[in-house]
């Protein structure tokens, strides 16, 4: 058995292994292992190849950028997605807009370690996928399974563009699987994670396991959901969700992220705008709730959308 | 307890040096025990979720920084903080509240650990990322200076890592170009999580980073109390009299793990050996018994009195009801009638 | 006649002069008046209240969260909107935090130079209203005119929340308004631009505008569309947008930032939620390109929507 | 042109100072002369849009920048460094394809004036937020570093107020604790747009921060192209030999506006009046003339020549296309598959 973290892990391991280009840079990556042990043993396994940063995030991105345009293929690990906001300037205006600007591409992989844990509070459990969504240039993957994280890790570091990696806290050690993949949906493409017929739940990251739940409990009474793993925000496969939408004419889009904007604000405007026709009752959404993300497990659970609020959604959403 | 009683909030300095470091002595130990209980609270299990950093061998430091300050001034303390911020004014049981995740605590179970605080009484409550609340500091030092508030002065606690921040830098230079009453205290224990100095920054001292900013620099024996309650005072006291922003830098080791999960074994045995290695509670009860300020009857005294009171605090605080999801206010504005979606239970934006 | 510029100025001497807890920092804001002269004058008039500040715009917000804590209303003009980035943290986990974290309030106002004009290019023509609404905690302000810039910096200033206002740099100049208005509609109030039948377009700073001229432009072909200005972006006045939408049956969502995510998102989503069975057809938006925005006037103006492109979606819009 | 014909990019450096001197002297003359083209251009409306940010004064400590960096060397240019852009081998129509907004330039159109560069030939394209291209140096280094590549340097430019910008410090942080062969040249020409030395910080010198950085700290009178030459040019020696990241002051007086649209009215008096507030290029002529290395009939051969370059490069660029909405490509991303909403032309995502 080998867990999301040990996916990301091996995904890492892979990338320095089969390409020279490859370097890792974080907080306590090196020897350490780094604060998740994401890169346990890499610093001893690649020698002079996973580097410990200063405590400084805007130099650590802006540095990985000019190596990429020196040829080299940059992991950088946030210790927490969180403080990617000090680092955010040159994400957002030095690597998206470098492409564009130049002609150069800037292939860089940046990980952010992503979502609530219990107990984590208001500064080590957002979900940023949205803000960095909004700005061209960049692609933001969102890995809900092991699979994905070992396949699209490697497609990141793969990739010629700036990737945003956002990666589960909260599935690190709890998601498991039987192997690594050989082979994976290219990058782009969602999954439908359950075939359904009544309606269709569009999600992504820890949240598709919540939503797989939720429609586990539905199946006992009868109700078919589908759900629908984005693996990718941006690009955003409207295909596969517009496909699975006109066999269910039900939608609800859930995502663990604030409720202005965000993925489930994106993901019903384009099924409103080019699937209008295909819906039989109004689409619906679920996001946390808009405050900062709770310390406390109790008030935390209820932030978040959960395997139950996402039945009572689907009831009404079944219901209307 | 003995935080109101014997020790009134932000007593005038003691003219008496062996008094103040009595005084500061009892808030270390004060500071120890609370951490080993939380520590063993947290270990047990179930009780306490979420990090629990600590702040052992670094309670002269931090001590120093808490006691030099008075009613009135502003202190913004880090994760290492429990004794300045006992000696600051904060009750025990703010600590043991947001701890214990009580709905009762200053954060009501909306932030927990270390993340405490009461702007209204001037202690800061930080948000993690580091350097941050350094330039909130100069904002409430730029108020004192608006509605004509005069010597105040307020402290903010910093690691040797925090120095790489961006944030670090933009404020102690606004801090020095509005010349403001900030001390900056910065405890290089050798160590930012498991990173070390030499992969942190190149300067031969932290210190020397003073006079790239035009301030004043001291340097200080992180692991000595009588020498930091001297450097802190006199650094805070400079500040008050309008000598502008201050940069103490002080030596030591972390003694424990980054956090209760980390077993530090990366930390480099010489260091361990080295003076900075010492326990800056060890060495002040040495201290006193070599002065004869306290013997150690009256220090088995003070600790019985520390014991009791962390365990009168954790007892009550695990009374304490948890935050209650159903009764819990999910609005962000203070202004309520802006605020969206507060009766749709998060359905929508 | 007053601009739009003059106004926002006229605002912060309002402010200055009746309450002796406002004061201004940003660059050159002294007595330079400001890289716009929004502040011109007032460092001469309010000696010691309007102050330069050095480059660091994370300790300018980190300051003046400072003040408010200790009972001041700080205005922080930021030089163009795009230099948030590097303030971003302190903004959206500092301010917008506080006050529920602790039940301070948090009471700053942080002047947004935004959007396009010719010749700016990628890096001093951002719209980032999208940004800051997915956080909780802030309050987004976007006036379209000039007495909504007079008016809604007035409230921002006196409101007890962080406030982020978006003020649109291409309307500083142009706009000119008879005079200064001593009442205006509340915060969080849309206001219909122009009454219309057969379509309802919402949008919001500048974008009223070009909306309101493609409007003029269909009126003289018989059509009539209603504009909605929705002034405040959060909080986002719902109910206007559906009242609308109940009397026109269809909806275009203009913004001129970027298209994943942002304002259009947020709109149709919420119509397709709260009011599907108002619409008789697939409600659009209508956003910038992609990309990062151009220097160069031929492209700029094909970056962002124009009256132009506005009329050729509504038509589209009608035809379906 | 003069640039390929007589002045070989990355001549190896002359042995002879007077001949470097000569050089050097020669690309200050090209940059004033192209610049005071632009600013007519830009006045006279119409051909130019945009900000029009002009080095006058600054070319010698620019052009002693450009000139000592060599091929295969890293140079990330700010807003008045027309004339290390030059020495640097950027060509003179890069530089007017820019601002005229030619769809042949290196930007296309994207962006414009002195956001130009081609990454691959070592010439950053700054992006406008103060402090962020150090970082990107830092890392073009680092790969040098991985890819073996050894001895070459990589140059930064900044002015006296981005040293008060986080990525300053984080970036300058890192070059020391990488001991990278940075090359940071600030220079202090008084302001940062209106704002004086006295609002944007309180040390006696910039270079006193190197200290606070454990780096080398060099002062240099940034309007003595001798000097610029001499000092830039061991700085860069030492990074080059391994000595680690290098900070160089130079101090001078901004001559024009901060754009062409600011008047300046705010600049000090007496400042002008001071050896800092002299031409550097009016200085570096009359020393040329002193020492005999240049007469006065050469120099003015000199200034034809510039004059016949820049004519023809304006008149060239004058007659190339602006781009096309139409035709261009609206992609952000280089894997073309990934890009959303290509042909929907904006009409969605
Ligand atoms: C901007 C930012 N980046 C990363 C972190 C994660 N982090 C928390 S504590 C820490 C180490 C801090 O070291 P130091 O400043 O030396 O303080 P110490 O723990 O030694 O007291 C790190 C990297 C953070 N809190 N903020
Ligand atoms: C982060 C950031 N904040 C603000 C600005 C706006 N701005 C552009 S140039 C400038 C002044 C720069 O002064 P200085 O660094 O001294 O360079 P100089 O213009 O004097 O050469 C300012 C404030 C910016 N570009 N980046
Ligand atoms: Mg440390
Ligand atoms: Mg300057």
């Amino acid at each position: 058995m080998i867990t999301y973290l040990e996916a990301i892990r091996e995904a890492q391991r892979q990338a320095l292994e089969n390409d020279p280009r490859v370097y890792i840079y974080g907080q306590d990556i090196g020897a350490f292992g780094g604060a998740f042990k994401a890169t346990k043993n890499l610093a001893q396994s690649f020698p002079g190849r996973v580097l410990d940063s200063p405590i400084s995030e805007d130099a650590m991105v802006g540095s990985a950028i000019g190596a990429s345009l020196q040829g080299m293929r940059p992991i950088v690990e946030m210790q927490f997605a969180d403080f990617s906001t000090v680092g955010f300037n040159q994400i957002v205006n030095q690597a998206a807009t470098m492409f564009w600007r130049t002609g150069v591409p800037c292939p860089i992989t940046i990980r952010l370690p992503s979502g609530g844990t219990p107990g984590s509070g208001p500064f080590h459990s957002q979900n940023l996928e949205a803000l960095y969504a909004h700005y061209p240039g960049l692609i933001l993957m969102t890995p809900a399974t092991v699979e994905d994280a070992y396949s699209m890790l490697l497609e990141a570091v793969a990739l010629d563009d700036p990737v945003i990696f956002c990666e589960h806290k909260y599935l690190y050690f709890h998601l498991k699987a039987e192997s690594l993949p050989s082979e994976a949906l290219p990058v782009g493409r969602a999954r439908i994670a359950r075939a359904g017929r009544d309606a269709t739940v569009v999600t992504y990251s820890a949240m598709v396991h919540e939503a797989l739940s939720a429609a586990e409990e539905l199946s006992t009474q009868g109700w078919e959901i589908e759900v629908i793993d984005l693996r990718s925000i941006k690009p955003l496969d409207t295909d596969t969700v517009l496909a699975s939408v006109a066999r269910t004419g039900r939608i609800l889009a859930v995502g663990e992220a604030w409720p202005w904007g965000g993925v489930t604000a994106e993901v019903l405007a384009r099924v409103a705008t080019d699937g209008f026709n295909l819906l039989d009752a109004p689409p619906m959404r679920l996001n946390s709730k808009d405050t900062p993300v709770p310390f406390h497990p109790n008030l935390w659970g209820t932030h978040r959308p959960t395997a139950q609020t996402i039945v009572s959604a689907l009831r009404d959403l079944l219901r209307l | 307890m003995l935080q109101s009683a014997e020790m009134p909030r932000h007593t005038v300095k003691a003219s008496d040096f062996s008094e103040t470091y009595r005084r500061a002595f009892r808030w270390m130990l004060l500071a120890r025990t609370t951490e080993e209980k939380i520590a063993s609270v947290f270990r047990s299990g179930g009780k306490i979720t979420g990090g629990v950093f600590l702040g052992k061998g670094q309670e002269a430091i931090s001590v120093a920084t808490g006691i030099a300050l008075r009613n009135g001034d502003i202190f913004a303390p880090l994760i290492r903080d429990q004794a300045g911020r006992l000696a600051f004014g904060e009750s025990l049981l703010d600590c043991t509240l947001t701890y214990l995740g009580a709905r009762s605590g200053p954060m009501r179970g909306r932030d927990g650990n270390v993340h405490r605080g009461r702007p209204l009484e001037g202690l800061l409550p930080m948000i993690s990322h580091l350097g941050a609340m350094i330039s909130v500091v100069n904002g409430m030092l730029m108020a004192h200076r608006f509605q004509g508030k005069k010597n105040t002065v307020g402290a903010a606690s910093l690691g040797d890592g925090a120095t790489s921040t961006g944030a670090f830098h933009e404020s102690i230079n606004q801090a020095a170009v509005e010349n403001l009453p900030l001390v900056l205290v910065v405890t290089n224990n050798q160590y930012a999580y498991s990173t070390p100095n030499d992969r942190q920054f190149a300067c031969a001292d932290l210190v020397d980073k003073a006079i790239g900013y035009g301030i004043r620099g001291h340097s200080v024996d992180g692991t000595d109390l009588g020498a930091c309650l001297r450097v802190i005072g006199s650094a805070v006291e400079l500040a008050r009299q309008g000598e502008g922003p201050q940069l103490v830098v002080a030596t030591n080791l972390r003694l424990v793990g980054h956090g209760e999960h980390d077993d530090a074994h990366y930390i480099a045995p010489h260091l361990k050996e080295m003076p900075l290695g010492r326990d800056s509670l060890a060495v002040a009860e040495a201290e006193l018994l070599q002065n004869a300020w306290a013997d150690s009857e009256t220090i088995e005294g003070w600790t019985r009195d520390s014991i009791s009171q962390v365990e009168k605090a954790i007892a009550h605080s695990l009374r304490e009801p948890s935050p209650d999801p159903a009764t819990e206010d999910w609005c962000a504005l203070s202004s309520r009638h802006l605020a969206e979606g507060l009766s749709s239970n998060g359905s929508r934006g």
